[in-house]
């Protein structure tokens, strides 16, 4: 991971760590946080801890969202002293907001997925989301019905996901929630896949409709046990809705916040030692257990 | 079973809101409030009903009260688990959706929510959670429900910010909008709060329908910043029964985290 | 089937029995012609023999289409006589033909499932596709980076998809290729999907990910083993490709084509006497070896 | 080995196609000979390269000669099995393919194709398959490469339909166009027929490479509707390998239907 985000993310650029309330790669924010990159915007539907805590740590100008919060908890405090301006400590400035809704979201990474100028779509009539976001337009339709809205397209310098399993060519497969993993990395420039267990490549080959991102694109494999603590990855681990609760009170306070980061990001190497410091009976303690697949036939036709 | 403490406002809220589901097919959840009304309409008038989840999700069976709207849980045992453009696409926009269930900081006459920001939007005094779903939800569902606790300051005579349409400025131009600009719903039916229940009339203007046990109609219009439609009678809401009260507390939230 | 064709297709619809060499409905292509349904609209990536034999019974008077051929074999010669003058028989007119690319095709299914005015794509700049097809058009992008392409939405009256299961209340999954069925199913105002099996719903239940499309959209589940043939089912049956040749030389010939239809179409009740027919010994020779997927944890979350 | 035929003029354009791979990463491949070609490639001169079939599958590794480009061989095995729309969105327009391997009934001297019909369109002498995703593999791919056998009928100097554009009306305004518009690719760089290797000159104009063992040049432009560009010195295609003709004969085509 230390050597993925060097190479890969640098000051100034648009980072997504995407996924959609699972498979979130705090693994890959701490990293950046330890790393100290700055003037990142951080793209992203739903901004949640780990930018609230990459926020906190400074590493972010601007943020590109749709929804803003802690999931099933509340806010993100650290993010809102730096919207709110009565918040806003001495010497801090405003965060730079690209606000939209999620499926303008979505829209954007598909349209820079797909390479296209526009994604129509229709959301955004008669709200105020427009108005205040001047990227928002409006599209005529060339078959004389009128117009339509369009978000443009998001192409991230780097974007970085979490998943299951992928084999060391990087080739990505995932299940539960999908998000918008795959449209995200399609989209971005560089791609860090960063996974809970690396496979060989037989194993992705005998379930291809289960890849959701080849090895062409990704840039780096990153081998991550527990990678997305405290999001969940489904069928490994559960939601650690006990620190999301946690994190609503330390985010509260500036001074408990930076003594939160300094415990467990910038005193801590990597991800095994933050598993290690919580100890390996914790985890245990969110894995749930199994509910199998099935198989499917694909066949051997030779 | 022992003696059960009588409803709290919030539970009369959450029943209300879940008896309001009864004989639909196809909600979409939102978070919050919605996400235990919806599942306890499941459990009780709405068996048949398909939950969506905005997080990719379609025909959830959560095992647990999920804790938030990505829960893994909603995952396990579904009919389909898909990407968010198939779920926004294909499933809401494309018009399969018929109730989208939704909260929000602050109301309007006509059923207008805002969710992005109290105060400036540049220089915001309370910023919230913005969109997410919502907006789309409001123009592409058939059908909206709301719920929200009811005060002067979520019952506004003007949002600070209108983030998801409603009945705009009135019915008919609504209506005309909507179908104009191929919006796929009609705009808010029910608005459930901690006191009472409110339908929309004929000019897309709320009005109260029912007044939760314990509340009374002058809490009611103290609580709402214009003068709310009453018609001459106001029934009252009916109670929970005891079997609903059992599955909020015992199934749904035990630990009173959410009601 | 035979209820869900009398149901649900009419004489004048628009027809789109989709699979991309993978899973198309024969059984309902059969069907629609023993029920001696008239001027469909037949649209279809890839018309293939299906669409060659409702063209031979005469139920088309239109195709929409992306590539009009006998894949790997070569031409389709009923309707080649009904696309070249010079080939046409006395009393028949010209089929009415609306032609895309691939990509175009796909667009107009999208469009029409996610109920959106049109579809951008980067195709036909400088092809003679849009100079014989005027729907496809030129759209404005609103970000000031010029123009392009579009397609219109595609709601087919009916969509007739073919795949490997489904439960009773017509979830279905599919593996191998997914072609465009899915937009299709979600583009159509009334759905058919024909199964090789039909599957307790837990079966589906256990692996949602592998859903295409969900039985709201669903108007009739019918469960035809073998339906697909001579098309293949991935990991249940190989492509006949016997008789994809075969059909090159029955199709050239206007007599035995009739005569084909007569012994395998009319003359028989229903796709069971169709394999019945052929014997299971037939359908044995087909049959690949098997090739497991393997099986992914989706986690207990209780 | 026993003592090999000759190798024929399909084997010979299939052979020269297939080394014309070389190198290349990623590669998108059409129906019919170009079928052949790349996955001769892939088992001599390209073994890392990747297949990609426009039915959906990316990394494929096809057991046997895929029979059509949806043939189940190329699902069983691959990295990545995908919708139409996922595969022309993201990885076609998206600008991940390197090589689209195009096979046509008529090219013109700057390597536009048709593949739609030979006469008018509205009443065709021959109704041909149509496009396909021959239209928008020449726009986006990197780079085309193209195999079809040459006659007076299929290298005419003008085409009766313009199915996928080439270099146009020459490189300078084809560039210029390319870009303005945000295509992909930058259009053909190789044709490769039953008697030679063409590449394009810095105008975009065909010009003849190497001819195959065999061939002759009056015989090469005896059968191009225009004057081919011709160097000095023509050089002969390199012959094939004992191997590549076995790949061939007891591999990919043992019943040799296709080549």
């Amino acid at each position: 991971m230390r050597d993925a985000i060097a190479a890969h993310v640098h000051d100034g650029d648009t980072v997504a760590i995407e996924g959609f309330t699972h498979c979130i790669s705090f693994a890959a924010g701490h990293e950046i946080i330890r790393q100290k990159r700055r003037d990142l915007t951080l793209a992203r539907m739903t901004p949640d801890l780990v930018y609230d805590q990459m926020v906190a740590a400074g590493c972010a100008k601007k943020l590109i969202f749709s929804w803003l919060g802690n999931p099933g908890v509340g806010s993100l405090h650290a993010i809102r002293r730096r919207t709110e301006p009565a918040a806003l400590a001495a010497g801090e400035t405003l965060l730079e907001m690209e606000e939209y809704s999620h499926h303008g979201m979505v829209g954007r990474y598909v349209a820079g997925a797909h390479r296209l100028p526009f994604y129509p779509l229709r959301s955004y009539s008669e709200s105020d989301l427009p108005k205040v976001n001047p990227l928002i337009r409006q599209v005529e339709s060339p078959y004389g019905d009128g117009k339509i809205w369009a978000v443009p397209p998001l192409n991230p310098d780097v974007a970085i996901i979490h998943a299951q399993r992928a084999d060391e060519e990087g080739n990505v497969q995932m299940w539960g929630l999908l998000g918008c993993q795959k449209e995200a990395a399609f989209a971005a420039k560089r791609v860090i896949a960063v996974v809970e267990e690396i496979v060989p490549t037989s194993v992705i080959r005998a379930d291809p409709n289960r890849t959701i991102v080849p090895g062409l694109i990704v840039n780096a494999v990153v081998h991550e046990p527990f990678g997305a603590h405290p999001s969940y990855v489904q069928g490994d681990y559960d939601r650690d809705n006990a620190f999301y609760r946690e994190w609503d009170t330390i985010s509260r306070d500036p001074a408990a916040t930076e003594a939160w980061l300094k415990e467990w990001v910038y005193d801590l190497p990597d991800r095994a030692a933050y598993v290690a410091k919580f100890g390996a009976s914790y985890f245990k303690g969110l894995t749930p257990p199994s509910a199998p697949s099935g198989v499917v036939d694909y066949g051997d036709y030779r | 079973m022992s003696e059960q403490k009588p409803a709290s406002r919030n539970e009369l809220m959450v029943v209300a809101a879940a008896r309001a589901l009864e004989g639909k097919r196809v909600c979409f959840v939102g978070v919050g409030l919605p996400n235990i009304a919806v599942n306890l309409a499941k459990r009780t008038v709405a068996p048949q009903m398909e939950l969506v989840y905005e997080a990719g999700v379609f025909g959830a069976n959560p095992a647990r009260l999920p804790l938030s709207i990505g829960d893994p849980t909603i995952v396990t045992g579904s009919t389909a688990t898909v990407s968010m453009h198939d779920l926004f696409g294909l499933y809401l926009q494309g018009g399969r959706i018929d109730v989208g269930f939704l909260g929000g900081a602050q109301i309007d006459k006509y059923g207008n929510l805002n969710t992005t920001v109290i105060g400036d939007y540049a220089a915001p005094k309370t910023r919230l959670p913005g969109s997410g779903g919502a907006c789309e939800i409001a123009i592409n569902a058939k059908e909206i429900m709301v719920i929200m606790r009811q005060s002067t300051r979520s019952f506004v005579s003007t949002l600070d910010f209108r983030t998801s349409p409603g009945h705009l400025g009135g019915a008919a131009a609504s209506a005309t909008l909507r179908r104009e600009q191929g919006w796929g719903g009609s705009g808010p039916s029910v608005v459930v709060t901690d006191l009472a229940v409110y339908g929309f009339n004929s000019d897309g203007e709320m009005e109260l329908r029912s007044i939760h046990p314990g509340a009374t109609l002058d809490e009611v219009k103290s609580t709402i910043g214009w003068e709310i439609r009453t018609p001459a009678n106001v029934p009252e809401t009916p109670s929970p029964t005891a079997e609903e009260l059992r599955l909020i507390r015992e199934e749904l939230d035990p630990t009173g985290a959410y009601v």
